[in-house]
């Protein structure tokens, strides 16, 4: 190991090979495949635990809100779903990236299943954000900046996915929705700056602060637990997903052949 | 001189669609036809008193503008892919993107241009005060280029795809929604005399965006719908 | 909460709060169960067409 | 309809619509300027147009790379069937490459993949021994490929259509469009919309594209399609004269071609 002088670090070169090792045989199909397969259980019961001790948490023991009482207890999964159906969609955009630069076919295949779980992300933070909406604001649906950004999000998640499966060659209709994704990942500050804009022309500025001015610790604990949950969900689920689309995608390969028939 | 240079040809696509554009009248009239019967819907359907239409005029203009600039989209790409001679266009020596940014160009002056003429009449038609003319102007002068410039990277990715027209309209309203905002919020502080500069500017800096970027996305995305 | 009545009444938004939580766990369902039909689908596919035409 | 002179000095203002036999072209006079055509809707004969090139250099020394196209272990795969694995082909000037194979074996593809226009599934295309994404530009100065789609516009006319191309390629002008044209048996129709022209005379005008830069490396695809005997002989004369004097042709076709002195390689693809 070379002597550190101090402020300078090195990084031993076996570290960055291996590094490096790992992300070149993580592109190849096979090795993915075989490497989801065993990831996918102890994701999966990850999932469960966070997700029992989040809903334990956040319905049974966190305190009733002072302003709204039981009701605001739907922001244990509005808040995470929303974080989740932009992280979903930055990722995308990402991966798509790899996948267009560097011609990586796993990028591709992860791109193209990101889609569909960001989408209901999206749907669900919807759905939920209306439904909170109506205790508070008396109407199911209401203009607010962050639920039209969202109803936004979520066209640019059917456009996505209607793309990709308009086009029939798999290799183009990828490249062709990666750079949609990435105009997308452009536009959506611009679009939501618009919209926060445009809402507080019309309407002024609407004071909600999450349960008080500061959210109290046995609140917040359940948030955090739950917003876990939903990003250890959604990548076992992207995993699952991936796997199967790595199967159809190397159907021709001897090893998917082997695989499908020796169960 | 070997021959033009990036310039000249840019210069010869321009002169090219113009002249397929006026060769082929309806192209360009339809939308108008469009931008002016989707306006005239609304009185229709909301009632003739003119203070509902007066309140609902800058939004009611503009998504019409929208909504008709997009209906034009499908000219810039879709008969230079149906011939072939979007292909000569890819393999020019020439830089895609400025051969694109020459495309949108042709489809603007021949498409968002008329809408901007229009837009006043129409405006007034839906008793717009005559102090936000200028401004509904102004705001379509600037957003017009905008939604072909969007449109283009759109119909560049839709051009393979048969009956594209739908899902062209699902991807690209998305992106057309804060000029939208912008423009008719424009319109809309100029008819109440609040000061407009505001939503201009922010639709100047999205046309400064567009102008630079969609031509190079749209000229990867037509690389990518032609292999 | 102290008592279980408590939980289910939810202090007059029960009706919000579970349609909430039944719509979160109808789409988290949608998105386990309909992978897995899909992968069996497409393994099925698969193992018939490699049967059909062993190289 | 007065013929339109280019550099005549006016002294009025104003826009002069002219209406010439094909077309309208708007004029924007300014005094003491020469008048700058605004909106040029058609072309009546400028001056431009009698650009005669009086020395023909050696095609091959045009590209400023050593003109070599050659293609490494090349693969395309189209929704799942393999169309072809592990190709190599290699061209130098003078050579002429026939793709042969029956229907659906992924000639046209092979070409798009030569052409840069689509991405192979594996292997590499090399110009001038350089992977073809790095030289993408000096690449394109040196092909002229005319597709399946021979990509003539039905509103223009042959003229317009091949004065476009030659705005468009750039490069050194060979032919001037209306001897191109006569070349291939076109005499008579230059002013005539293409869409009214027949297929096989399309297929000639796209062909005259060939004549108007000079490009050492020419990709045809099926060119030989709605020919009839002569356009045939035509394209034949037209191959020969390119590969005698350096240039470079890959062709796909089904008729058996005639070509006196030229190395004619085949390639076949597909079972």
């Amino acid at each position: 190991m070379k002597r550190v002088q101090r402020g300078e670090v090195a990084i031993p070169t076996s570290i960055t090979r291996r590094l490096w090792a790992f992300f070149h045989r993580l592109a190849s199909p096979r090795y993915f495949y075989e490497l989801a397969g065993k990831l996918v259980p102890w994701l999966g019961w990850g999932t469960v635990l966070l997700l029992a001790a989040g809903l334990y948490g956040g319905l049974w023991f966190a305190p009733a809100d002072y302003q709204q009482g039981d009701a605001y207890r739907i922001i244990f999964i509005h808040v995470p779903a929303a974080w989740m159906s932009l992280f979903v969609y930055v990722l995308m955009a990402g991966a798509g990236f790899i996948g267009l630069v560097w011609r990586i076919k796993i990028a591709d295949v992860v791109a193209k299943t990101c889609a569909p779980i960001g989408a209901s992300f999206a749907f669900l933070t919807l759905c939920t954000g209306s439904l909170w909406g109506k205790p508070m604001w008396g109407t199911y649906w209401v203009w607010d900046a962050r639920l039209t950004s969202e109803l936004i999000l979520l066209f640019l998640y059917l456009g996505y996915i209607a793309l990709e499966s308009a086009i029939e060659d798999r290799r183009t209709a990828a490249r062709a929705s990666s750079v949609l994704a990435l105009v997308g990942v452009v536009n959506i500050p611009i679009i939501h700056y618009s919209v926060d804009w445009w809402h507080t022309l019309h309407q002024g500025p609407t004071v909600f602060k999450l349960g008080g001015p500061s959210i109290s610790l046995d609140m917040l604990v359940p948030l955090l637990l739950m917003t876990l949950a939903f990003k250890l969900f959604f990548f076992t689920m992207l995993l699952v997903r991936a796997r199967t689309e790595v199967l159809e995608r190397e159907a021709n390969s001897a090893w998917v052949r082997e695989t499908v028939t020796s169960q | 001189m070997s021959g033009t240079g990036p310039l000249g040809a840019a210069g010869a696509v321009l002169r090219r669609d113009l002249t397929l554009f006026f060769r082929h009248r309806s192209d360009i009239i339809n939308p108008l036809l469009f931008f002016i019967i989707v306006v005239t819907l609304v009185p229709l359907g909301v009632g003739p008193e003119e203070s509902t239409l007066r309140v609902m005029a800058p939004g009611v203009v503009w998504v019409a503008a929208l909504l008709a600039a997009m209906l034009s989209l499908e000219g810039i790409f879709r008969s230079d892919f149906d011939d072939g001679s979007l292909e000569q266009l890819v393999i020019s020596p020439q830089p895609l993107a400025l051969l694109v940014l020459a495309k949108v160009f042709a489809h603007w002056l021949v498409s968002g241009l008329p809408l901007v003429v229009l837009g006043p009449v129409l405006g007034a038609s839906l008793f717009l005060p005559d102090r936000a003319m200028g401004t509904l102007v102004l705001s379509l002068l600037l957003g017009t280029p905008i939604l072909s410039l969007i449109g283009a990277i759109g119909v560049a990715l839709t051009v393979g795809v048969q009956r594209g027209g739908v899902l062209l309209s699902l991807l690209v309203l998305p992106l057309y929604i804060p000029v939208l905002i912008f423009g008719a919020s424009a319109v809309s502080s100029a008819a109440a005399g609040l000061p407009v500069i505001g939503p201009l500017a922010l639709l100047g800096a999205l046309l400064a965006l567009a102008l630079t970027l969609a031509p190079l996305g749209a000229a990867a995305a037509l690389r990518i719908s032609l292999s | 909460m102290t008592s279980f009545h408590e939980f289910i009444h939810m202090g007059g938004f029960a009706f919000y709060v579970w349609t909430s939580y039944a719509i979160f766990a109808l789409i988290f369902a949608w998105n386990v169960f309909q992978p897995l039909f899909h992968q069996r689908r497409v393994r099925e596919r698969l193992a018939r067409r490699s049967r059909g035409m062993p190289r | 309809m007065g013929r339109f002179r280019p550099g005549a000095e006016t002294d009025r203002f104003g826009i002069r619509i002219a209406a010439s036999g094909n077309g309208v072209h708007v004029t924007l006079c300014r005094p003491g300027r020469r008048p700058c055509i605004w909106l040029h809707l058609a072309t009546a004969g400028t001056v431009a147009d009698k650009a005669t090139v009086d020395d023909r250099p050696e095609i091959a020394a045009l590209a400023r790379r050593a003109p070599r196209l050659e293609a490494r272990a090349l693969e395309c795969v189209r929704n799942d069937r393999v169309l072809f694995h592990d190709l190599d082909a290699a061209l130098e000037p003078g050579q002429v490459l026939q793709v042969e194979g029956p229907n659906g074996c992924g000639k046209t593809s092979l070409l798009r993949i030569l052409c840069g226009l689509s991405l192979p599934g594996a292997g590499e295309v090399y110009w001038g021994d350089a992977p073809l994404p790095e030289v993408r530009a000096e690449y394109y100065e040196a092909l002229a490929y005319v597709g399946h789609r021979h990509g003539v516009k039905g509103e223009l006319t042959p003229i317009e259509n091949l004065r476009f191309h030659r705005a468009l390629a750039g490069g050194t002008p060979d032919r001037v469009p209306g001897d191109a044209l006569a070349h291939l048996g076109l005499e008579g129709f230059e002013d005539v919309p293409c869409r009214t022209l027949s297929e096989g005379q399309r297929r000639r005008v796209a062909l005259a594209r060939l004549l108007m830069t000079r490009r050492p490396l020419w990709i045809l695809d099926e060119p030989l399609t709605a020919l009839d005997r002569s356009g045939v002989a035509v394209v034949e004369g037209l191959i020969r004269d390119h590969a005698r004097s350096g240039g470079m042709v890959m062709i796909t076709t089904h008729q058996a071609i005639r070509l006196e002195g030229c190395v004619l390689g085949r390639l076949r693809l597909g079972g």
